[in-house]
C-alpha cells in the first residue's frame, strides 16, 4: 500500500469527519493506500508542516493557502470538499451591536494565526480600521476559547457555525440574546478546509495517482459522513486520543459540518475560487494578495477522482 | 507524635487556608456570572442561592476544589476501580505519556548539561565562548521554535517521543550546566593542590574529586532540571498536535473552556512534577549521606 | 654531610602579580637542605614561610632563580611523588572517611588493596587514630582532623615530607605528644622535612636548622643550625642550650617585627 | 557547494581564532571578543547551511534574511517590545520579586510559615505555566496585566525560595554577635540578614529576568491585542513569515541577555564582598 | 573583694541533644568571678570551655544551675549589653569596612556619629590598625582580621569582656605584644576578663586566676590563683614563680589528658 500522511488543521473533531470515517470504514484501504491522519492545533502551519515533508497533503483555508504561495510556497487545491464558509462573528445584543454598522468602537475577538485574513478583509470593505485608530474596531487575538464573549471582554468574538458558537451556547447564553453575522451571508465568505499539495509533487505522476485515490476514498467518507452524522461523530470520538471530546458536541457537529460539505462533490468550483480570491484581493491598502493567483487549484486530480 | 505534628502541622494549617481562600475566590470570581445569568433570567439571587450556584456551574472561572477534586477522581481513581486505568480519558495514561517524554528529556538533559559543563571546566575556549550563549539561548520562548523543533526534527525523520524529550532536554540542560560548572569548580585551592602533590592525572582529579566535591550542587540541579524537563514535556505536545499528554488535556481544556478540565491537569502536573522531584530529593539523601556529606 | 643537598634555592625570588600591584613574597632566597635535616620555617605571618613551601613542592613557580628538589627540578620531582605535603588547614575530603582519605594519595599512586590496607592501619595507629577509620572528617574534632591529614602524608613512603603549620590547632599536650612522635619518625626513616611553624620552642625543639625569615618581601634573616643532640627528651626544653637557641631565634623574629606592631 | 565549504572554513577558522585568543591572557578585550567570536561563527556556519542545503525559509530562514527584516520592522519591533517587555514583563518582575521578597521576611519573622508555606511553595512552583496563562487570561483581560500576572506567578517562587534561603544564611557566630549586643529584630535584619541574603536575593533575580522574558512572551500566546512579541511570533508562524518571528527571537534574546547582564552587574556593585565575586578580575 | 561576684556560677549543667546521644558538655560547674579579675579558662580540646563562655553570655542556656551576671540573670545581663565577645574566628562581616565593622555594635547601641568616629579612632589605634579603616576584611591577613575583632568588642565600654583564643592566630611576636596592651588596658579600666586559650604560658602570664577544665563531661579540675603581681613585664615569665605555676596548669591539663591520646 501507498502511504499518505494528511496533516490537519485542527485538533481530531467531527470537522474532518470525513477522512476519519474513510479510514475507519477501510475506503483508504480498498484504494491501497495507508493513511496517517496527523492532528493539529493552535501551534501547528500546516503550510509549515509539509514544507518540512511532514505531510503529503494538508488541509487549509484558502487565505492562508493563498498568501502562503505568495510567500513562495506553492501549495495547489486539489480538493474542496466544504462548499460554503462555517466562519461567524457572533456578538452580544447587549453589547449593543446588532448590524456591522455598530462595529465601530467596539472591541472584536479574532484567531489569529493565518486565520484573520477573511476577517481584515471583510473590514477593510467596511471601511473599519483594524489598528486601534479612532473610528475603527478594537481588534483582539482570541485565545482559543469563546471566553472574551463570555466575559464580557469583546462584543463579539469570532465562531464558527459548527464549533464555538455551540460553547457560547453551552455556557449559558441563549440564541436570542445573541446576534450572528456568517461570512457567508455578508458577502466576504472564502473557501475554507480545501485539501492541498506542493505543486512540485503533482508532476509526478504516481503521486497524482496517490491523490486520486486518497481523494476519491475521502470524499466517500465524507459522503458517508453527511449520511450517517451520528456515527461519524462516534468515530471521530474513538479516534481522539486526548479524550477531551464529548458525545453531545460532537454529535452536533457533525450535523452543523454537513451542511457545509453539502454541496461539493470534492471539486473545487472556479466561481467560488475567484470570489474568494476577490475578496481578498479588495483589501484597500492591505490587500492579503497582491496578485491574481496562478495556477493555485487544479481539477486533474479531483477530474479522475470523481469521474 | 508531637515531632510529627511539628513537621506536619503547618503544612495542614497552610492547606486549610489555602481551602479556605480557593472557595472564598470561587465563589468572589463566579458570582459576576450568576449575576449575569440572573439579570438576563429576570430573577433575584438571594445570597445562598448565589454561592449555591457559584459551586456548580459548568464553566466557572475559578472551580471551586471540590469540583475539581471530583474530576480528578472520575479520571484517575474511578477509572481505576472501573479496569480502564489506560483509557484515553484516564489521566493516569496522560500522565504516563508525559512522563515517558519527560524522563527521556531529563535525561538527555542531563547529559548534556553535565557533559557541557565538564567542557567549560576544562576547556579554556569553551569556558569563555559558552556561557553567555547558554544564558541567550534560555531568554529564547520555548514555546515559540518549539513547533519549528518538531517540524524539522519531522523533516529528518525523527517523530514520536524524541522531539518532545528534545524540548524537554532544552529546558533542562541549563540548570545542570550552570550547577554542574559550579559544582565542579567547587573544590578549594587546597583541595586542587593536594591532587596535585601527589601527582593525579586529570582523569583521577574529576572522578576522585571534582565530580564527589559536585553532588550537592547536582542534586539540586536535577530537581530544577527536572521541573523544568515536564514543562518542556507539556510544551512539547502542543505542537504535535496535542493528541495526548497532560498538555494535550491542557489544551483540550482551553479550547472548550473546561475550566474544570484545564484545573485538573494542571493540578495533576503538578503532582507528578512534585512526586519526581521528592523522589530526586530522597536519592539525593541517600547518595549524600554514603558519601558523608549530609548527617 | 658531602653529600649534594636534597633541596637547593638559588636566587629564588616570587612576585605576585595582584589588581594592586605586584607582592614581592620572596626574595633572593638561597638555601641548601641536606638528606635527613629537619628545617623549620619562622616568621611572622605573611612572610613567605608557605609560599616558600609551596616553591619547594611545585604549587608554585618562581618568578626567578632555581630551586631543584633530588637534583631535579621541582616539578620533576613533583611528578615522581618524591614528598608528602601537610597544608596548613586539615583539608580531608568530606565525603571520604577518616580510612578512605588516607587512603587516597595510594590510590592515585596505584598501591595495591592490600598494601593501602597495611599502609592505613600502621599511620592511623601513628597519629593514635585507631579505631577511627570509618569516621567521616566532621565526625571528629579538630585535632583529630589534623592528626588525621599527617597521617595522610605519612601513609605513603615519601622521603621527603613538606608541613605547613601541621599542629597548629592543637592544644599544648598533644602537641608535645605528637611533637615526640614526629621526632621519632624522623629518627626511624631518616626523611627530610620541611616544617612551618609559629612556635619558637616548637622549632627549637624539633630541628636540626632553623630558618627564620622576615617580611616583605620575604627573605631569610637568619639559619640557625640547632646544637641539640639528635636525642631529644622533652625537657630538653629546659636545658641552657635550648633557651640560648630559642632567644637567637626571638631575636631574629623580633628584627623582622621592628618596622611592624 | 561552495557554500557548504565555506561554512567548513569559517568554523575552522573561528574556532581556530577563539582557541587562540581564549589561550592569551584574560583581559576585558578577550573576554568580550571570545563569545562574539564565537557567536559569529555559529551565525555563519547557519547561514552557509542554509544556503548549502538550500532549505526552505518557512522552516529555517537564513541569518541575513532575518537580519534585513530586522532593519526593516524596526517600529514594530520596537512597539512590540514596549507591549510585552516594558509593560507586560518589567512589571510583572517588580511585583513579582517585590512581592516574593516581602513574605520572604515575613515567613523569616514566622517559622511556623516557613514550615507550612515552603513545601506548599514547592508544589505550586511545579505548577507549568503554559497551564496558568489562559486562566490569568481569563482572569485579568487581554491586555499587558494578565502578561505582568503570568510573570508574577513565574518569577514569585524562586524568588521567595532563594530570599528566605538567604535569609538563613548567617552563620552562627554572625547570629551570636548581634545576640551579644541585644540587638532588636529589625536592627538584625537591617545590618545583618538583608546583606548576608544579597548573594541569594541576586540568584533569584537572576533566575527571574529569564523567566520575566519567556513568561510575558508566552502569555501573549493565549489572546492578546494586536502588538507584543508573543502575538507577532505566533501570528507570524501562520503567515509563514519566520524571518519576522526570528526577528523577535533576536530581541528577545538581546533583551534578555541585557536584562540578565544588568541584574549581573548590579549584582557584583552590591555583593563585591562575596568569594564568588571576590574571584573574578 | 568582699563585694558580690560579677559573674556566680551553681551547680551549672549544659548537655546538648544530639542524634547520636546527648554530650556532656559542662557538668557540675560552680565558679565564682569577682569584679577586676582576670579569668583563663585552659583545657583540652573539647573540654566545654568555648561552651562555658557562650552560657557566659546567654548564647547557649545552662540545662541545670544557674548563672548570675552582675548580679541578674545572664539574659538580662546580655539586654543591658553588659559585656563584649571576642569569638574563637574573627567573624567580621565581609560586607563592612573594618571600620564599619568595628562601628556596627555602636551603631546598634545607638551611639552618636561622632561618638562612633572617636571610638573607632582609639580602639584602632590600640590594635595597631590604624591605617586600615577603610580595607575590607579579606584584604587583611588573619592576624590582622583577629586584631580586629578584639578591636570590636572593646570599641564599646562594657565592663565585662569575655574573649574566646583571641590570640590563636597570630605569632609570638605580635601576640606578645597584643598580651601587653590587653594587660595595659586591662589594669587602666578594671574590666572584669574571661579569657580562653591553649597556651599555658599566656594563661599565666595574664591571669589573676587560671581555671583548668578537664574534658568529658567538662568540669572544672583546678582553679588556681595567680601569686604574679598586677604589675606583669614580658620576662616575668622567666621567673621562678612563673614556672611553678605553669608547672601546676600543665599537670592539671595532663591529669585532664590521661584517657586521652
Ligand atoms: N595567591 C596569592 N596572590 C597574591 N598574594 C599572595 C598569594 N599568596 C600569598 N600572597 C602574599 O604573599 C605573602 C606571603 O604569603 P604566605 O602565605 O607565604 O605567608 P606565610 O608566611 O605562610 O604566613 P602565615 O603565617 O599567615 O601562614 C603574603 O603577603 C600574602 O599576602
Ligand atoms: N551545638 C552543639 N551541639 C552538640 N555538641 C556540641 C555543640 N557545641 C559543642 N558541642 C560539644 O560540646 C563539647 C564542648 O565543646 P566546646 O566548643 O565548648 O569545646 P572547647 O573547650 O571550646 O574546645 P576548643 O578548644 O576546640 O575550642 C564538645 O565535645 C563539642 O563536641
Ligand atoms: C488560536 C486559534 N487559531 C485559529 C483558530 C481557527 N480555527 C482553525 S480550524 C478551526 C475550526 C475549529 O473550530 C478554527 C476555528 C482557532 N480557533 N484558534
Ligand atoms: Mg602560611
Ligand atoms: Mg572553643
Amino acid at each position: 500500500a501507498d502511504d499518505v500522511t494528511l496533516q490537519l488543521k485542527w485538533v481530531t473533531q467531527a470537522q474532518f469527519a470525513g477522512y476519519y470515517v474513510a479510514l475507519d470504514k477501510g475506503f483508504y484501504a480498498d484504494e491501497g493506500l495507508n493513511v496517517t491522519i496527523k492532528p493539529g492545533g493552535p501551534d501547528i502551519a500546516p503550510a509549515q508542516v509539509i514544507a518540512g515533508g511532514g505531510a503529503d497533503v494538508v488541509l487549509d483555508w484558502m487565505p492562508s493557502a493563498l498568501a502562503s504561495r505568495e510567500k513562495g510556497l506553492a501549495l495547489v487545491n486539489i480538493a474542496q470538499p466544504f462548499k460554503s464558509s462555517g466562519m461567524m462573528l457572533t456578538c452580544r445584543k447587549d453589547a449593543g451591536v446588532s448590524s456591522p454598522d455598530d462595529f465601530a468602537g467596539k472591541t472584536l475577538g479574532v484567531w489569529f494565526f493565518g486565520n484573520e485574513y477573511p476577517f481584515l478583509s471583510w473590514m477593510s470593505k467596511l471601511g473599519l480600521a483594524t489598528d486601534g485608530s479612532d473610528g475603527g474596531v478594537t481588534v483582539l487575538k482570541q485565545g482559543f476559547n469563546v471566553d472574551p464573549i463570555l466575559q464580557g471582554q469583546a462584543a463579539c468574538v469570532s465562531t464558527m457555525t459548527y464549533n464555538e458558537y455551540w460553547q457560547i451556547i453551552d455556557a449559558g447564553l441563549t440564541p436570542e440574546e445573541l446576534m450572528v453575522f456568517k461570512y457567508e451571508d455578508q458577502g466576504v465568505a472564502t473557501l475554507e478546509d480545501g485539501m492541498y499539495v506542493m505543486e512540485e509533487n503533482l508532476k509526478d505522476a504516481a503521486f497524482q495517482d496517490k491523490m486520486v485515490r486518497f481523494v476519491r476514498a475521502s470524499m466517500k467518507g465524507w459522503k458517508w459522513a453527511e449520511s450517517n452524522p451520528d456515527d461519524a461523530a462516534m468515530i471521530v470520538l474513538d479516534n481522539d486520543a486526548s479524550g477531551a471530546q464529548t458525545e453531545e458536541h460532537q454529535k452536533r457537529m457533525m450535523s452543523e459540518v454537513a451542511k457545509l460539505t453539502a454541496g461539493s462533490n470534492g471539486a473545487l468550483d472556479p466561481a467560488d475560487f475567484d470570489r474568494t480570491v476577490d475578496s481578498l484581493m479588495s483589501g484597500g491598502s492591505d490587500p492579503v494578495i497582491t496578485k491574481k493567483p496562478e495556477g493555485a487549484w487544479t481539477h486533474a486530480i479531483t477530474d479522475k477522482a470523481l469521474n | 507524635m508531637r515531632g510529627l505534628w511539628f513537621r506536619i502541622g503547618p503544612i495542614i494549617t497552610v492547606v486549610i487556608a489555602i481551602f479556605v481562600l480557593w472557595y472564598a475566590g470561587s465563589v468572589a470570581l463566579n458570582s459576576a456570572w450568576a449575576h449575569d445569568k440572573a439579570k438576563r433570567a429576570g430573577v433575584e439571587l438571594s445570597t445562598s442561592e448565589l454561592i449555591a450556584d457559584t459551586m456548580n456551574q459548568k464553566k466557572p472561572k475559578l472551580p471551586p476544589p471540590h469540583q475539581v477534586g471530583a474530576e480528578i477522581w472520575k479520571t484517575t481513581g474511578d477509572m481505576v476501580l472501573r479496569g480502564k486505568a489506560f483509557s484515553k480519558r484516564s489521566l493516569i495514561y496522560h500522565s504516563w505519556i508525559t512522563l515517558s517524554s519527560t524522563l527521556l528529556g531529563f535525561v538527555l538533559g542531563t547529559a548534556l548539561g553535565i557533559a557541557l559543563a565538564v567542557g567549560i571546566v576544562y576547556n579554556r575556549t569553551m569556558d569563555m565562548s559558552i556561557m553567555p550563549w547558554v544564558i541567550a539561548s534560555q531568554t529564547i520562548p520555548i514555546l515559540a521554535i518549539a513547533p519549528m523543533i518538531i517540524v524539522v526534527l519531522n523533516a529528518i525523520g525523527i517523530s514520536g517521543l524524541l522531539p518532545k524529550a528534545v524540548i524537554s532536554m532544552y529546558l533542562s540542560f541549563f540548570p545542570v550546566v550552570v550547577g554542574m560548572v559550579k559544582g565542579l569548580r567547587s573544590p578549594d585551592h587546597m583541595q586542587l593542590d593536594q591532587m596535585k602533590t601527589w601527582n593525579a592525572s586529570g582523569n583521577q582529579e574529576f572522578w576522585k574529586l571534582r565530580l564527589p566535591s559536585s553532588m550537592p550542587y547536582l542534586f539540586t540541579s536535577l530537581k530544577v532540571a527536572m521541573a523544568a524537563s515536564l514543562v518542556g514535556a507539556i510544551v512539547g505536545e502542543l505542537p504535535t498536535g496535542a493528541v495526548a499528554g497532560l498538555g494535550a488535556r491542557l489544551l483540550g481544556g482551553s479550547y472548550y473552556g473546561q475550566t474544570i478540565q484545564i484545573w485538573s491537569a494542571l493540578l495533576t502536573a503538578a503532582a507528578l512534577a512534585a512526586a519526581l522531584v521528592g523522589i530526586i530529593g530522597v536519592i539525593q539523601k541517600h547518595v549524600l549521606k554514603r558519601m558523608g556529606m549530609a548527617q | 654531610m658531602t653529600t649534594d643537598p636534597v633541596i637547593s634555592a638559588k636566587n629564588l625570588s616570587l612576585t605576585f602579580q595582584t589588581n594592586d600591584g605586584p607582592v614581592h613574597a620572596l626574595q633572593d632566597i638561597n638555601l641548601d637542605i641536606n638528606k635527613g635535616d629537619f628545617v623549620s620555617f619562622i616568621g611572622p605571618s605573611g612572610c613567605g614561610k608557605t609560599t616558600f613551601l609551596r616553591v619547594m613542592a611545585d604549587l608554585e613557580k618562581p618568578t626567578a632563580g632555581d630551586i631543584t628538589v633530588n637534583g631535579v627540578s621541582a616539578e620533576e620531582a613533583r611528578m615522581a611523588r618524591a614528598y608528602g605535603y601537610v597544608f596548613q588547614h586539615a583539608g580531608l575530603y568530606p565525603w571520604r572517611t577518616i580510612g578512605g582519605n588516607i587512603r587516597l594519595p595510594l590510590e592515585i599512586m596505584g598501591v595495591s588493596k592490600a598494601e593501602q590496607d597495611a599502609a592505613v592501619n600502621e599511620v592511623l595507629d601513628l597519629v593514635h587514630l585507631d579505631g577511627f577509620e570509618k569516621k567521616f572528617p566532621w565526625q571528629l574534632s579538630g585535632g583529630m582532623q589534623q592528626r588525621a591529614s599527617i597521617a595522610r602524608a605519612l601513609a605513603f613512603h615519601a622521603d621527603i615530607l613538606l608541613m605547613d603549620e601541621p599542629f597548629g590547632a592543637l592544644d599544648e599536650i598533644v602537641r608535645d605528644h605528637l611533637n615526640e612522635q614526629l621526632l621519632e619518625l624522623w629518627a626511624r626513616t631518616n626523611k627530610t622535612i620541611g616544617f612551618v611553624t609559629h612556635s619558637i620552642p616548637e622549632a627549637v625543639y624539633l630541628s636540626t636548622k632553623i630558618v627564620v625569615m622576615s617580611p616583605r618581601p620575604g627573605r631569610i634573616a637568619d639559619v640557625i643550625e640547632s646544637t641539640l643532640p639528635k636525642e631529644r627528651p622533652l625537657d630538653i626544653r629546659d636545658s641552657e642550650e635550648f633557651i640560648k637557641i630559642a632567644h637567637r631565634v626571638r631575636d631574629g623574629l623580633r628584627a623582622g617585627h621592628e618596622d611592624d606592631v | 557547494m561552495s557554500w557548504l565549504i565555506a561554512g567548513i572554513v569559517v568554523w575552522l577558522v573561528g574556532w581556530g581564532l577563539n582557541v587562540w585568543l581564549a589561550n592569551l591572557p584574560k583581559t576585558r578585550l578577550t573576554r568580550l571578543v571570545v563569545p562574539v567570536l564565537f557567536g559569529v561563527t555559529l551565525i555563519a556556519i547557519w547561514e552557509c547551511v542554509v544556503q548549502g542545503f538550500n532549505i526552505n525559509p518557512v522552516l529555517l530562514p537564513p541569518p541575513s534574511m532575518i537580519a534585513v527584516r530586522f532593519a526593516s520592522s524596526t517600529s514594530i519591533l520596537w512597539q512590540d517590545f514596549v507591549q510585552t517587555v516594558i509593560k507586560g514583563a518589567l512589571s510583572g518582575y517588580i511585583i513579582g520579586c517585590g512581592a516574593a521578597f516581602l513574605i520572604a521576611v515575613v515567613i523569616d519573622r514566622f517559622p511556623f510559615l516557613q514550615r507550612g508555606l515552603l513545601p506548599i511553595g514547592n508544589f505550586v512552583a511545579a505548577l507549568p505555566v503554559i497551564g496558568m496563562a489562559p486562566i490569568l487570561v481569563m482572569w485579568f483581560g487581554f491586555d499587558w496585566q494578565s502578561k505582568a500576572a503570568v510573570v508574577v506567578i513565574m518569577v514569585f517562587f524562586p524568588m521567595l525560595v532563594n530570599t528566605v534561603q538567604g535569609l538563613q544564611a548567617t552563620d552562627h557566630m554572625q547570629r551570636d554577635l548581634m545576640r551579644t549586643y541585644a540587638a532588636s529584630y529589625p536592627q538584625t535584619l537591617l545590618k545583618l540578614r538583608l546583606p548576608a541574603a544579597m548573594p541569594f536575593i541576586f540568584n533569584g533575580l537572576k533566575i527571574s529576568t529569564t523567566l520575566a522574558l519567556i513568561g510575558a512572551i508566552v502569555a501573549e500566546f493565549f489572546g492578546s491585542p494586536i502588538k507584543g512579541m508573543g502575538f507577532r511570533i505566533s501570528t507570524e508562524v501562520g503567515r509563514l513569515a519566520l524571518d519576522m518571528v526570528w526577528a523577535e527571537i533576536v530581541v528577545a534574546a538581546i533583551v534578555g541577555s541585557a536584562f540578565y547582564g544588568g541584574v549581573a552587574l548590579l549584582e557584583k556593585a552590591v555583593t563585591f564582598w562575596h568569594p564568588s565575586q571576590r574571584g573574578q578580575e
